[in-house]
């Protein structure tokens, strides 16, 4: 039941997120238009590459929707409202997202094409980049709710919301989460562009479709993290707790998909600087400070 | 516990200071080392009164880093810090202008952390600990000057030398642990039967190594290209001492047998490298020579069974050498060398540094009232109610007039020369050496006290022992003066750096001086030149056989045991084929030999 | 003590998949192919770690190994003249040496599994929040100077590999 | 005789058997860091089981585990460094080629 209902959730929140992206890029809000670019892509031929490493091109997209699926399982919308609450669901959360690098890594060596591969390399590079950034953070929010449990991380921002707590960690994190997911800036590995789509260009008809809808699976994901660790979850008054991590992640997803457009494009090295001569430095300073904290006032 | 804290903390945290503000290096130096020595003074008093100050720090699981102050802890706490002062004031006019100073005072802040570390450590591992520290920071300071040549050799071999030395403290202290099941010090004392033995011969190698006894003394020689306030601190209160204060500590649980080896260690240390001190062209060199042979009377003592005399000497003796030192320092400042041909009047242009020079050279020498007349004296007891009397006094003896004619040459060396126009005032050169000598001075008469505080019962004296003891000391101190040795030693320009040096030396000081002294004065001494004569004929006699044995035997079974490993090695050689894969396949096959064994060796027991 | 059939089922599918990922890191000629068969191979490991109720250990195990040979695969890609497998070149020697230590080595570590008197294994576990606590009380309290040497450690490794790694001055700068 | 450990252990024996295989027979520098892995993966899984069916009590298990994951992540830095430094000079990580350390 309980998974039934958060894989409605994740299938309503794609679509729509779906819907936010075409609006972003075309200008045109309709909510009908995924479903028909769905449908197109599921009935199109979907080829496959000559000389391509068949096993990797097939398992890349599926691997990459499983990534995502895993990452939603410990992610809770209300207090019951969870498929497994794991004693370590923060790093399990992690530890899930860590396969997208896999996924891409396959997905850009798959198929044979130039593109595709410099892709998959440059989200290695990427990853390289921003892992820490997800780490970290989320080092700081556990510290504060001391336990790993997503639901304990929720239920430690009754009195106030992590964002106002360590709001160092939450713009990280975010930053993060945007690179995990490979939106603006940070679209190296798909940038359309310059790579013609970078992992995706190989991709057509049905396996195109699965791996976008794993993407938009994982921003959603994502979303709900930066909901879980920062703004409370399902806390809030008068609607349903549901109700409140529903909004609360669709309006995160929204801003992820928004808000990085208006940015340049990120030059790879360029990000690993600022990720390592700024980033994990002030990751730190949010660990310090969070610890300080804990210390210092009474629970 | 606020004692050894800032004991402990001010210098080390003086030492990071300085390192992380690189700026005022000196001044920070200072107040690091004050503050230490504020904590030391505080240790002492309060050790004094009765208390004993203990502290475990968490560390390994089960194994607590223990800190303790005992009166002897302590004393040795004292000296450290005290002469830690004393030396960074010398060191603040001696470096002024020295480009890498930062370096020097952050490190020797941290050598002197590591010093009080190790006196004042309660168990094995801290010791080991704070052993390797004094010889990693002794590396650095040694080689502080890595520019220049022959610098960065000399560190190495201190290192080296001390290093392998080393092996004996890790070995013995293995075995202390593993026989006594406690890490701590004062356990090892209830150790008996052949783990005592086996470990307190170790714990000797590894004393012998930092003590710079023969065979080692070699590297202390060299070790003297290091700045000068390096070789002070070293020699008197830290490194060199280390190597006593390891056996002191350890005495109780040395056995008889042990104590024998003590003995013939440190009396044929003191003797044989007094001798190459009396033949030794480079006042510095001289000194350190003169380090050797004094912490041979220490070994004597403790041979005796009276460490608490040789913690009195160790005491007395670290005033003394680091005042000697810093004397050494500013002639050296002023002539910009060390060697005795050099440094001839160097004195004379600086009455005030030659008298403090004097002062401490005579105290050294044994001259009372000054301190070491006093743990001479207590050295002479000690040895003389010893069983090994017979061995250890005339070996004593040699020494004392030994210590007596090597500071007397040094001085005649130092006044009789050529004295240059004045010099530029060195203020803080000559506060930090006279603070040292006011102490090699004064402190004589806190001994009976100290003693008193350390549990020392003070043994029956036979009236003529200390007179024998000042005839002993005044005469090799006369001697010294008397015979000229500059000339006599002006054509053995080779650096007398073996026993084979000690040798030639002598050989021709006593061949010559028969000459000029009969000629020169005739009747009234004759008796005593005899004697004199038939002394140094002894020495020469001793350095040649010595010297005969360093050749023979020893170099010979080096080079033997050098040939077969060659030889060995050419053999394996051809298993080396360099190719990772085939190594990486050797060490397989060795892991399968290991396993096997360790598979088997639970079935034959 | 009464096994638990279900955890020994887990238990032979990871193992046996690990095993077989392990057999095809050294099979296939593609480069990335093996270092993802490796990735899997550690993968399977750590869920086992998960099947033995070490839940810390088997999520840490997972996280880390997707990256660890992530980049083994691009450095495998980086350095291997057929990083594709396509030119079918040899990559082996002294392979009978290698097939007998392997089958010694594993024959050796059989006999001491079938041979040592393990015991009886305990069944409780503590529960894994609390595991999790424990841990952290041991890294930090009577392990910590071990631990403490561990992070020193990997930070040198870190500046020491950098060090080697990077290119003298003036040399290959594009 | 427990049945899990010993499943556990076979598991664990015959990774480090392809481990050793690999180690020594591949030819790259890449490929033996590979088979070294796959041995102190073994290591882990007896790590593991050790403390599972022996002492789950004790947490020092546990922590032996996280130690050997920082070898494992050291191994990977230094190695690496050396493949870099390696094929920045010779222009390969072959093993073959490397015979300076020959005595």
């Amino acid at each position: 039941m309980t998974i039934v209902a958060i894989l409605a959730a994740l299938i309503a929140g794609a679509w729509l997120l779906a819907a936010v992206e075409s609006w972003v890029t075309h200008g045109r809000f309709s909510l009908t238009r995924p479903l028909i670019a769905a449908l197109a892509l599921a009935g199109r031929e979907s080829i496959v590459p000559r000389k391509s490493d068949r096993l990797f091109f097939e398992a890349a997209p599926v691997l990459l929707l499983v990534a995502g699926l895993l990452a939603a399982a410990v992610i809770p919308l209300a207090p019951g409202l969870i498929i497994v609450d794991l004693a370590t669901g923060a790093l399990f959360v992690n530890a899930a997202l860590a396969y997208v690098l896999v996924a891409l890594i396959m997905a850009g060596w798959g198929p044979d094409g130039a593109y595709a591969m410099i892709g998959g390399w440059r989200f290695l590079g990427q990853f390289v980049g921003y892992s820490m950034l997800i780490v970290m953070p989320i080092t700081a929010v556990a510290m504060r709710a001391e336990s790993l449990s997503t639901l304990r991380i929720v239920a430690s921002q009754a009195a106030l919301w992590n964002i106002a707590y360590q709001p160092l960690g939450f713009v990280l994190f975010v930053a993060a989460a945007l690179a995990l997911s490979w939106l603006p800036p940070f679209d190296l590995p798909a940038a359309a562009g310059d790579l013609a789509g970078g992992v995706e260009t190989e991709y057509t008809g049905v396996r195109l479709l699965i791996l976008r809808l794993a993407r938009m699976i994982i921003v959603l994901v994502l979303a709900a993290a930066v909901t879980i660790f920062y703004l409370g979850g399902w806390l809030g008054p008068w609607l349903p707790g549901w109700a409140w991590s529903g909004l609360k992640t669709v309006v995160v997803a929204v801003g992820m998909l928004t808000l990085g457009r208006r940015l340049p494009r990120i030059r790879e090295a360029r990000f690993l600087e600022l990720c390592w001569k700024l980033g994990v430095p002030l990751a730190l300073v949010n660990i310090l400070f969070v610890g300080v904290i804990a210390l210092v006032v009474p629970t | 516990m606020i004692w050894l804290a800032l004991t402990l903390m001010a210098p080390f945290g003086a030492g990071i200071a300085i390192l992380a503000l690189r700026r005022q290096p000196a001044a920070l130096a200072l107040a690091g080392s004050a503050l230490g020595l504020a904590g030391a003074l505080g240790l002492f008093a309060a050790t004094a009164r009765g208390d004993r100050i203990a502290a475990a720090l968490p560390f390994l699981p089960g194994f607590p880093a223990r800190l303790e102050a005992s009166p002897l802890t302590a004393t040795f706490a004292l000296m450290v810090a005290t002469v830690a002062v004393a030396v960074l004031i010398h060191a603040a006019g001696y470096m002024a202008r020295d480009p890498g100073r930062v370096r020097f005072f952050g490190i020797m802040t941290l050598f002197v952390t590591a010093m009080e570390l190790l006196v004042l450590s309660g168990d094995w591992i801290t010791l080991l600990g704070a052993w390797e520290m004094i010889g990693f920071a002794s590396w650095l300071l040694i080689g502080f000057w890595h520019h220049r040549p022959a610098v960065p050799e000399a560190a190495l071999r201190a290192f080296l030398y001390t290093r392998s030395a080393d092996l004996g403290l890790y070995l013995a202290v293995f075995l202390l642990i593993g026989a006594t099941g406690s890490p701590e010090i004062a356990a090892a004392s209830a150790l008996t039967g052949p783990p005592a033995l086996i470990a307190g011969l170790l714990l000797l190698l590894a004393a012998a190594g930092k003590s710079a006894q023969p065979p080692f003394q070699e590297w202390l020689m060299r070790a003297m290209a290091s700045p000068t306030p390096v070789s002070a601190l070293l020699h008197s209160a830290t490194l060199v001492a280390a190597g006593a204060i390891l056996l002191i500590r350890a005495a109780p649980m040395l056995p008889d047998a042990v104590l024998v080896a003590v003995g013939i260690v440190g009396g044929f240390g003191a003797v044989i490298t007094g001798l190459m001190a009396l033949a030794e062209r480079d006042l510095k060199r001289l000194l350190a020579a003169s380090t050797a042979s004094q912490h041979g009377f220490m070994l004597i003592t403790i041979a005796a069974g009276a460490p608490v005399a040789a913690v009195l000497h160790l005491v007395a003796h670290a005033a003394i050498k680091s005042a000697l030192f810093l004397g050494a320092g500013i002639f050296q400042h002023d002539r910009n060398a060390t060697t005795l041909d050099a440094l001839a009047g160097a004195g004379r242009a600086r009455p005030g540094v030659f008298a403090g020079f004097a002062l401490a050279a005579l105290a050294l020498a044994g001259l009372p009232p000054m301190a070491a007349w006093f743990s001479k004296e207590a050295i002479l007891a000690a040895t003389w109610n010893s069983p090994l009397a017979p061995w250890l006094v005339p070996l004593a003896l040699a020494g004392a007039l030994l210590s007596g004619a090597y500071m007397g040459r040094a001085l005649r060396v130092l006044w009789s020369g050529p004295a240059e126009r004045a010099q530029t005032p060195v203020p803080f050169m000559a506060v930090g050496l006279w603070g040292l000598v006011i102490l090699a001075v004064t402190l004589g008469p806190a001994f009976g006290p100290l003693e008193a505080m350390l549990g020392a019962t003070i043994e029956d004296i036979p009236p003529f022992l200390p007179v024998l003891g000042l005839a002993v000391a005044a005469g090799g101190a006369a001697l010294g003066w008397l015979l000229p040795p500059r000339r006599l030693l002006g054509p053995f320009l080779g650096p007398a750096e073996r026993g084979f040096g000690i040798a030639s030396a002598l050989e021709t000081l006593s061949a010559r001086s028969a000459l000029t002294l009969a000629g020169a004065v005739a009747r009234l001494e004759t008796e005593i030149l005899a004697a004199t004569l038939a002394a140094g004929r002894t020495g020469t006699r001793v350095a040649a056989a010595t010297c005969r044995i360093d050749r023979d035997r020893i170099d010979g079974a080096i080079f033997a045991l050098t040939r077969g490993l060659r030889a060995s090695g050419q053999g394996l050689r051809r298993l080396q084929s360099g190719l990772i894969h085939r190594e990486l396949a050797l060490s397989m096959i060795g892991i399968l030999l290991l396993i096997g064994v360790l598979l088997i060796a639970p079935l034959s027991f | 003590m009464i096994a638990d059939p279900g955890q020994i089922l887990f238990l032979t599918f990871f193992g046996a998949a690990a095993v077989w990922f392990g057999v095809v890191v050294f099979r296939t000629r593609s480069m990335v192919r093996s270092a993802i068969a490796l990735l899997f191979s550690q993968t399977a490991v750590g869920a086992m770690f998960l099947v033995m109720q070490a839940e810390f250990l088997g999520v840490l195990q997972i996280m880390m190994m997707a990256s660890e040979m992530s980049i083994m695969a691009i450095f495998m890609v980086m350095f291997m003249m057929d990083p594709g497998g396509l030119g079918a070149m040899e990559m082996t020697h002294q392979k009978r040496l290698s097939l007998k230590a392997g089958g010694t080595g594993f024959v050796l570590a059989l006999a001491v599994i079938l041979l040592g008197g393990w015991g009886a294994a305990v069944q409780e576990v503590p529960e894994a929040a609390v595991q999790t606590a424990a841990l952290g009380r041991e890294l930090l309290g009577r392990s910590m100077f071990i631990f403490e040497s561990a992070g020193l450690t990997i930070l040198t490794a870190m500046i020491a590999a950098t060090m080697v790694a990077i290119a003298p001055h003036g040399e290959d700068e594009a | 005789m427990t049945a899990e450990l010993v499943v556990v252990l076979i598991m664990a024996a015959a990774l480090f058997a392809i481990g050793i295989y690999g180690a020594l027979s591949q030819t790259n520098l890449v490929m033996i860091m590979m088979g070294v892995e796959l041995i102190l993966a073994a290591a882990l899984l007896n790590l593991v089981a050790f403390w599972r069916y022996l002492h789950p009590g004790a947490m020092a298990g546990q922590m032996f585990v996280l130690i050997v994951m920082t070898v494992m992540a050291v191994e990977m830095a230094v190695g690496f460094g050396i493949a870099v430094a390696r094929f920045r000079a010779r222009g390969s990580v072959e093993v073959e080629e490397a015979r300076e350390l020959g005595g």
